[in-house]
């Protein structure tokens, strides 16, 4: 193995043989203490929430990938490349440069008799994000998250003072067998907890000012993006084992939909509909 | 400071790496390697410095003159000095550590039993007769009013070098049968013919294989005989006759006659001669007895003498000299596997290469010789010692026999002794009997190369002519004999019994492959050997060499109680 | 609730049996486990006498076991290599059953190879003194590293599980070293080149044995390249039969029937080289190299039971059959046609390894020798039940709790209308 | 020590058996092992599980009844001049052929009992320990000093007495002499057949009783097709015996030789 051991010869096999070998050894041992590195230094960086965010992405169905613009109808079909985060898109700076987003006739949209304000914005996990008189935003569950979760078990909000980042974990509903992160939408510092009762979970104090909110969506796009969750919803039902009405019959969501499906595995409908695989 | 956890790990990381460029971890793997080179548990042969010793082998009659390669007093290989050695004599520096090794028996009370019913008829039955023991015995019994006994044997010697051609007739003549040394020195220049029903050994070498029946032996003989004697005329006896001088050997009766009628008789046929003994002894000895010349029942007391017997009797020929009433039988014996199982004292002897003892005369032995095994190792404690105990008996003293020999064959002042450290020969005449005694005992051999004496008496009383073959369905098959084995052989003959089947273990049968088949026997299956004699435990072993419808049997006393060449056996599974 | 104990380290969305049944369907396994182990033992502790080799039969069941494990197991890397490598997309659907196999055969074969050699404490000379002439040398360097590399290619499936990703610093270590896996699969394809064809070298160098001795290109005899094609050839075809016999015994549909025809098509390109290479090294074999070793090669056939048969079996009935049904795509469309194929070929690699190790020692090479037959021991024969078990126990471990078959959730949907009528083993993991 | 082998020319130490001389008594295989400190068998060890460097086979020529014939032929490692397949099979160096003498060694200290060469080996002359070597109480004392006795799970083989050889090769140095004499360097089993069968030499020595039997019409190799390059010549005027040298030729009607 070594010039120094027994019956060591320098010939060309021993060269090219214990050469290859060694070859070897490193390529796996850099391979392996690469992984290390990045890992500890993403670690350090705080970047755990990006990378778990970004793991779960990866691992949606490309059907749950699909990029906003393919919702609204404007492109036939696209993947999105930036794990939901326009922020970096061209192409959606393309796109908002060319058809600035429509403003919806009333103040309120209503879909399948669920509510959605368009005083805020929505993250496609199912949060909002309302822009605060005092620079603060606050963080909430949309109608359709709120009916998936019902009266939640138990909510596990942050510590004030803590941080959240855009398609990180804001925080955390137990109900049933579910067990889900809810995503934020916004970066920021929370300054104030909420509740189910009070109508928001998190009053934030983003980082920038302003805080950039291009990655949520708005206005008119918000209907084709719920006509689109109710799919999948209907979907993952299905998936699920749902054997009750489904929601193609017209139905409107009820307002525990959890309790309409007792024998429905939960944690997965909520898995799927929540962005984590 | 302040030390964290992290910096710990940190340091200790660091120390590891930096070790690597030291020669400290490699070092430590090559120690490693080294280490698990020599596993513990396995033995450490004893060092010391190496030295030969010289002795004769004591495991029979050929008596080879050996080397002995010794760290310090312990024989660690055995060689022979003129020529090799059999596989037996080649480990017998092993017998003393034989785990079947008979070690201890009641000395004193045999000898006081022995003591108290002696007057009743006693008998001591040597089964290696012609040793300065045996001369021992004579004059025991014949204080003690007993019988000496010894095996039947026909009384003569052979001069091989002599022959040109020799037919043997069954005999091991290149397996065991003289000293190999001369059988092979002189098998150059004869032409062999082996007339035998298995290829033996001694078939494979010869120049020509007659394959007999099995259980023929005696009526090819009687061919020959009639050949010889003007009647049908035989191929065979007339190359013989024609490409004399010719020998014929075997266990068939005729061969006498044969030889006589041959020209062999006398001439290559001779007597055994025996070194120079005491006149007080041959004086004051009893009259050597064959055992089939004992009448029946006639024997109270029976001590037997196993020591590197030459042969084994069958107990069935012993047994009916026995006293009906509570004989008593001692043996002196290596291991319990022989008469030990029908004595009633077995008592433990030593065995070479740890005894004392001169060794019969070979049977190709043609001149007077004398020889002594010096032990190589010290016998254990509790051994009985035959000579002593049969000497006490009858109040005679007998430990000293074989100094008083060499003494007695130093005033003859004739031949000469043959140093083997030095290969040196010197005539007895120039040698004190001081200097004599010590070459004999420090490895040598005396020998009187001098006329041979012609035999005086001619052979063939009456031949009993009948060869009734044994009539039975029930035991199909014919028992050939292995050439026989000594009584204790070392473990390490596992090589050839075990390990190779080169040689057919004494506790072995041999069948060929239709007869297995028949039997339903598998090689290394065990079985049951039966003859009319009586049952033995045995293992099968498969081979294609035997003859069919015979049975090659091994050469333990167990299968020899049961099964004489010739006789009819049956093998079944056990 | 021992039902639903270990509800949590299950992946979202699939369906997994109860703890008890999954403990159920375990405890035979891990019972044969404790069976090899014990056979294994006590080879261990008081040596190879424990089994039925012997000094002419020097390599018995185990050689065997591990020559065609390691060739069923070669589907690790050569998937590995399509999809990192040549980028066949598709094969992410059972990328991870394959690894998880690869891992089973690997470390079973090298379980089994500890056992077998007589002084296991002394395997690591092989690296501190290597012969660097010797196939095995060559064998032990890439087996053991590839084992590595396997171990280190598992690690993200483990890591994956729904509850240790909950662990930040699993979590980014798995996204990290998942991204650098395609140098692990490239360094595990070069491994595995070099070890499927050495193991096959090692026979074929075999001068002294005329039935195994080829020639060849270089220092490597015709049977290393033989031997990678042919583990490359029935790689997939293990695959498409283990993922068949899963889905069989869960009830549940695990990969798209593009992956299995695209297995299936892979399989039998490769195979029908392999066929026609064997065959061409067979006639040089027969009508060269033998007789140029004094040993006319229609003699190796003349002692019963190894007659030609073996050879008819192992080149046209387990080679070209199954690669002529594997390449038709109307025959490979139907299970019923695919499935026997994927094991017929299996059935010829293993057979290819039989032939060289078993048949190779049974020969006799001296005029006067004998044609030998062996039957391994209970204690060989318990090893070798052990490795399968410890193979079966490991990969329904892998299964209820990791991520094998990414596509199980999407196809979940698609098996439900059948789901009243469920064999009788669904859900078993 | 290299450089002064470099200047003695190499010996290539070899045997020359003849066959027609052997009666099988076996005294080579005990007195083997003997001087190599070889074990009696176990209980369950069998002829194909012993411990025999050098083992006679009895071989026949494949006749029935009154025609059959039978010889024994001594068989040891063959000592290969030429690609010895064993040496170049071990993973770990274990195996290998001394320059000066040719012998084929095998250091059991560095085997790891993988059996690779066993299977390598044509001649079947490898052998493997499947047993803790075990001696009766008391018997180890008889253990040559000059041998290591081997553990279980390790191959070993004739080396050609390398503890003779050693010996023979200190007396040499310690008389200052490169070369060492002939008589001081002969293996036990050609020191113990009886028959004088075996005879072992520098087979690069013209004048040995070796080399000149090696050079006799009716000598042969074992299996020389393989091109091995066996050192050990036999001899015999037989014809059948001969033939032994060749491939083996399965008993479906024909007339072959067989062991």
């Amino acid at each position: 193995m070594f010039p120094w051991n027994y019956g060591f010869h320098f010939g060309a096999a021993s060269v090219i043989f214990l050469g290859a070998f060694y070859t070897v050894l490193v390529v796996v041992a850099t391979t392996i203490l690469n992984a290390l590195w990045r890992a500890h230094r993403d670690l350090s960086k705080g970047k755990v929430e990006d990378i778990r965010w970004h793991s779960d992405f990866h691992d949606l169905s490309a059907a749950d990938r699909t990029c906003r613009h393919v919702l609204t109808g404007e492109i036939k079909s696209r993947e999105c490349p930036h794990a939901f985060d326009c922020r970096e898109c061209e192409t959606h700076a393309k796109r908002i440069a060319l058809h600035p987003p429509v403003r919806a006739a009333e103040a309120e949209a209503e879909i399948f008799g669920m509510s959605f304000p368009l005083d805020r914005m929505y993250h496609r996990g199912h949060t909002w994000a309302r822009p605060e008189a005092d620079g603060t935003v606050t963080v909430g569950l949309d109608d359709l998250g709120s009916r998936l979760l019902g009266t939640p078990d138990a909510v596990e909000l942050p510590e004030p003072g803590s941080r959240v980042q855009v398609n990180g974990t804001a925080f955390r509903i137990h109900k049933r067998e579910a067990d889900v992160r809810v995503l934020s939408p916004v970066d920021g510092e929370v300054v104030e907890t909420g509740s189910v009762d009070r109508g928001f979970f998190l009053r934030v104090k983003p980082f920038a000012d302003p805080m950039d909110m291009r990655h949520l969506l708005r206005d008119a796009e918000v209907k084709p993006w719920m006509m689109r969750e109710l799919e999948r919803l209907q979907l993952a039902l299905t998936m699920e084992g749902a054997s009750l009405p489904s929601l193609a019959d017209g139905g409107v969501p009820v307002a525990d939909i959890a309790s309409a499906y007792p024998k429905t595995d939960w944690d997965a409908v909520c898995g799927e509909m929540f962005l984590e695989p | 400071m302040k030390n964290s956890r992290r910096d710990i790990f940190k340091f200790a990381g660091g120390a590891v790496a930096g070790a690597l460029f030291t020669p400290a971890p490699w070092r430590l793997i090559t120690d490693a390697a080294l280490w698990s080179e020599n596993w513990p548990g396995i033995p450490r042969p004893a060092r010391g410095e190496i030295r030969a010793r010289f002795t004769n082998c004591a495991l029979c009659p050929a008596g080879c003159a050996v080397r002995a390669r010794c760290v310090g007093e312990q024989p660690v290989s055995l060689a022979g000095v003129r020529g090799g050695l059999c596989p037996f004599g080649l480990t017998a520096h092993h017998l003393p550590y034989h785990p079947a090794r008979l070690k201890q028996g009641p000395i004193e009370e045999a000898s006081a039993a022995v003591a108290k019913r002696a007057a009743d008829g006693i008998a001591v039955l040597d089964l290696n007769p012609g040793r300065t023991v045996s001369w021992t015995y004579r004059r025991a019994m014949a204080l003690l009013k007993g019988r000496y006994l010894a095996p039947e044997s026909q009384a003569v010697a052979y001069d091989l070098s002599a022959a040109k051609t020799v037919l043997s007739i069954g005999a091991p003549l290149l397996d065991g049968w003289g000293t190999p040394a001369n059988v092979i020195a002189a098998r150059r220049n004869f032409r062999l013919i082996q007339a035998e029903a298995v290829e033996s050994r001694t078939a494979v070498l010869a120049d020509e294989w007659i394959p007999l029946a099995p259980g023929t032996e005696r009526a090819f003989a009687q061919q020959i005989l009639g050949a010889l004697q003007g009647g049908r005329p035989s191929v065979l006896a007339s190359e013989l006759a024609g490409n004399g001088p010719s020998l014929v050997i075997g266990d068939a009766p005729e061969i006498p006659e044969i030889n006589r009628l041959l020209g062999a008789w006398g001439k290559i046929v001779v007597a055994p001669q025996e070194a120079p003994v005491p006149d007080s002894w041959t004086r004051s000895a009893a009259a050597i007895t064959l055992l089939a010349d004992v009448p029946d029942h006639s024997i109270h007391v029976l001590l037997i003498d196993e020591s590197a017997a030459a042969s084994y009797i069958p107990w069935h020929r012993i047994q009916p000299k026995l006293a009906n009433e509570n004989p008593l039988v001692v043996t002196f014996a290596a291991t319990r596997g022989g008469y030990a199982r029908h004595a009633k004292y077995a008592l433990p002897i030593a065995v070479y290469p740890e005894l004392t003892d001169d060794i019969a005369p070979a049977v190709d032995s043609i001149h007077p010789t004398f020889r002594i095994s010096v032990p190589l190792v010290t016998p254990p404690a509790g051994l009985a010692n035959p000579a002593e105990f049969v000497g006490a008996l009858a109040g005679a003293t007998a430990s000293n026999a074989l100094r008083e020999r060499a003494d007695e064959i130093h005033k003859a002042g004739l031949g000469t002794v043959l140093t083997y450290a030095d290969a040196k020969e010197t005539p007895v005449k120039e040698l004190t009997p001081d200097a004599f005694w010590k070459a004999l005992t420090e490895g040598g051999e005396w020998t009187q190369k001098g006329a041979r004496r012609i035999l005086s008496q001619a052979p063939g009383k009456s031949i009993d002519p009948a060869v009734r073959p044994e009539t039975a369905i029930d035991l199909p098959l014919i028992a050939i004999r292995e050439p026989g084995n000594p009584a204790l052989v070392s473990p390490l003959m596992t090589k050839l019994y075990q390990e190779s089947n080169l040689r057919l273990a004494p506790n072995r049968v041999a069948l060929h492959p239709d007869d297995a088949r028949a039997a339903n026997l598998t090689n290394g299956a065990r079985a049951i050997l039966q003859t009319r004699a009586g049952k033995c435990s045995v293992e099968v072993t498969v081979d294609p060499a035997v003859p069919p419808g015979a049975v090659l049997v091994g050469s333990s006393p167990g299968i020899q109680d049961v099964c004489a060449p010739g006789v009819r056996a049956k093998v079944v599974s056990a | 609730m021992v039902k639903e104990m270990d509800k949590e380290f299950i992946t979202r969305g699939v369906r997994r049996c109860s703890t008890p049944r999954f403990l159920l369907w375990l405890a035979p396994w891990v019972g044969l486990l404790l069976f090899g182990a014990y056979s294994a033992g006590l080879c261990l502790v008081k040596g190879l006498n424990q089994t039925n080799m012997d000094n002419r039969y020097a390599f018995g069941l185990w050689i065997f076991v591990d020559l065609t494990i390691i060739a069923l197991g070669a589907g690790a890397f050569f998937t590995g290599f399509l999809l990192y490598i040549l980028k066949f997309k598709e094969l992410k659907a059972v990328i991870n059953s394959a690894v998880v196999i690869g891992v089973v055969c690997y470390s079973g074969a090298m379980a089994a190879l500890m056992v077998d050699v007589g002084q296991p404490l002394r395997a690591w000379f092989t690296f501190w003194y290597p012969n660097v002439h010797s196939m095995l040398t060559e064998v032990t360097f890439c087996i053991s590293c590839y084992l590595v590399v396997l171990l280190i290619e598992y690690l993200p499936i483990v890591l994956k599980n729904r509850k240790l990703r909950e662990i930040p610093a699993f979590l980014v270590f798995e996204f990290e070293l998942h991204k650098l896996i395609y140098v692990l699969a490239g360094v595990g394809t070069f491994l595995s080149f070099f070890h499927q064809g050495s193991l096959g070298g090692l026979y074929g160098v075999l001068r002294g044995r005329p039935f195994a001795f080829r020639e060849g290109i270089f220092v490597w005899p015709s049977t290393f390249f033989l031997f990678i094609l042919s583990a490359a050839a029935v790689g997939p075809s293990f695959l498409i039969l283990t993922t068949w016999l899963v889905e069989k015994i869960t009830g549940k549909r695990l990969a798209k029937d593009r992956v299995f025809q695209m297995l299936a098509r892979i399989s039998g390109i490769l195979l029908s080289v392999y066929v026609l290479a064997k065959t061409v090294d067979t006639l040089i074999w027969i009508n060269r190299t033998s007789p140029s070793l004094g040993f006319t090669a229609s003699q190796y056939y003349d002692w019963k039971p190894f007659g030609t048969w073996i050879l008819f079996a192992e080149i046209v009935l387990c080679g070209l059959v199954p690669a002529l049904i594997l390449l038709t795509p109307r025959l490979r469309a139907r299970r019923a046609w695919l499935i026997p194929a994927a094991a017929l070929a299996c059935c010829g690699v293993a057979l290819n390894r039989y032939v060289q190790t078993v048949q190779t020692l049974a020969l006799p090479t001296l005029s006067f020798d004998k044609f030998l037959s062996y039957t391994p021991s209970w204690q060989e024969t318990g090893t070798v039940l052990g490795v399968v078990a410890y193979g079966v126990v490991v990969y329904s471990f892998s299964f209820r709790y990791f991520q094998i078959f990414p596509e199980e959730r999407e196809l979940k949907i698609e098996v439900r209308p059948q789901a009243e009528e469920e064999p009788a083993l669904a859900g078993r993991f | 020590m290299i450089a002064e082998s470099k200047k003695t020319p190499a010996a290539r130490y070899g045997m020359s058996i003849d066959v027609d001389r052997c009666n099988g008594c076996g005294s080579c295989m005990v007195a083997c092992a003997v001087e190599n400190n070889i074990p009696p068998a176990t209980a369950g060890a069998t002829d194909r599980t012993g411990l025999t460097w050098i083992r006679v086979f009895r071989i026949d020529n494949g006749a029935e009844g009154a025609e059959r014939r039978s010889a024994f032929v001594p068989v040891l490692c063959q000592h290969c001049g030429k690609d010895a397949p064993c040496v170049s099979v071990c993973p770990q160096q274990a195996v290998d052929v001394d320059p000066a003498t040719g012998i084929v060694g095998q250091m059991p200290e560095r085997c790891l009992g993988c059996r690779y060469c066993m299977a390598a080996c044509p001649y079947h002359a490898r052998y493997f320990n499947w047993w803790d070597p075990a001696w009766p109480a008391g018997m180890e004392k008889t253990l040559n000093p000059d041998v290591s006795p081997r553990m279980r799970g390790v191959v070993e083989k004739c080396n050609f007495c390398h503890g003779r050889w050693h010996a023979a090769k200190t007396k040499a140095v310690a008389n200052g002499k490169t070369e060492i004499d002939p008589a001081d360097y002969i293996p036990a089993c050609v020191e113990a057949c009886p028959s004088g069968a075996i005879h072992f030499g520098n087979l690069n020595d013209a004048a040995t009783e070796t080399a000149q039997g090696a050079r006799l019409p009716n000598s042969f190799r074992m299996l020389e097709s393989l091109g091995t390059d066996p050192k050990i010549y036999y001899q015999s005027k037989k014809n059948w015996v001969r033939e032994i040298s060749s491939a083996p030729r399965p008993a479906v009607g024909k007339e072959k030789a067989r062991g």
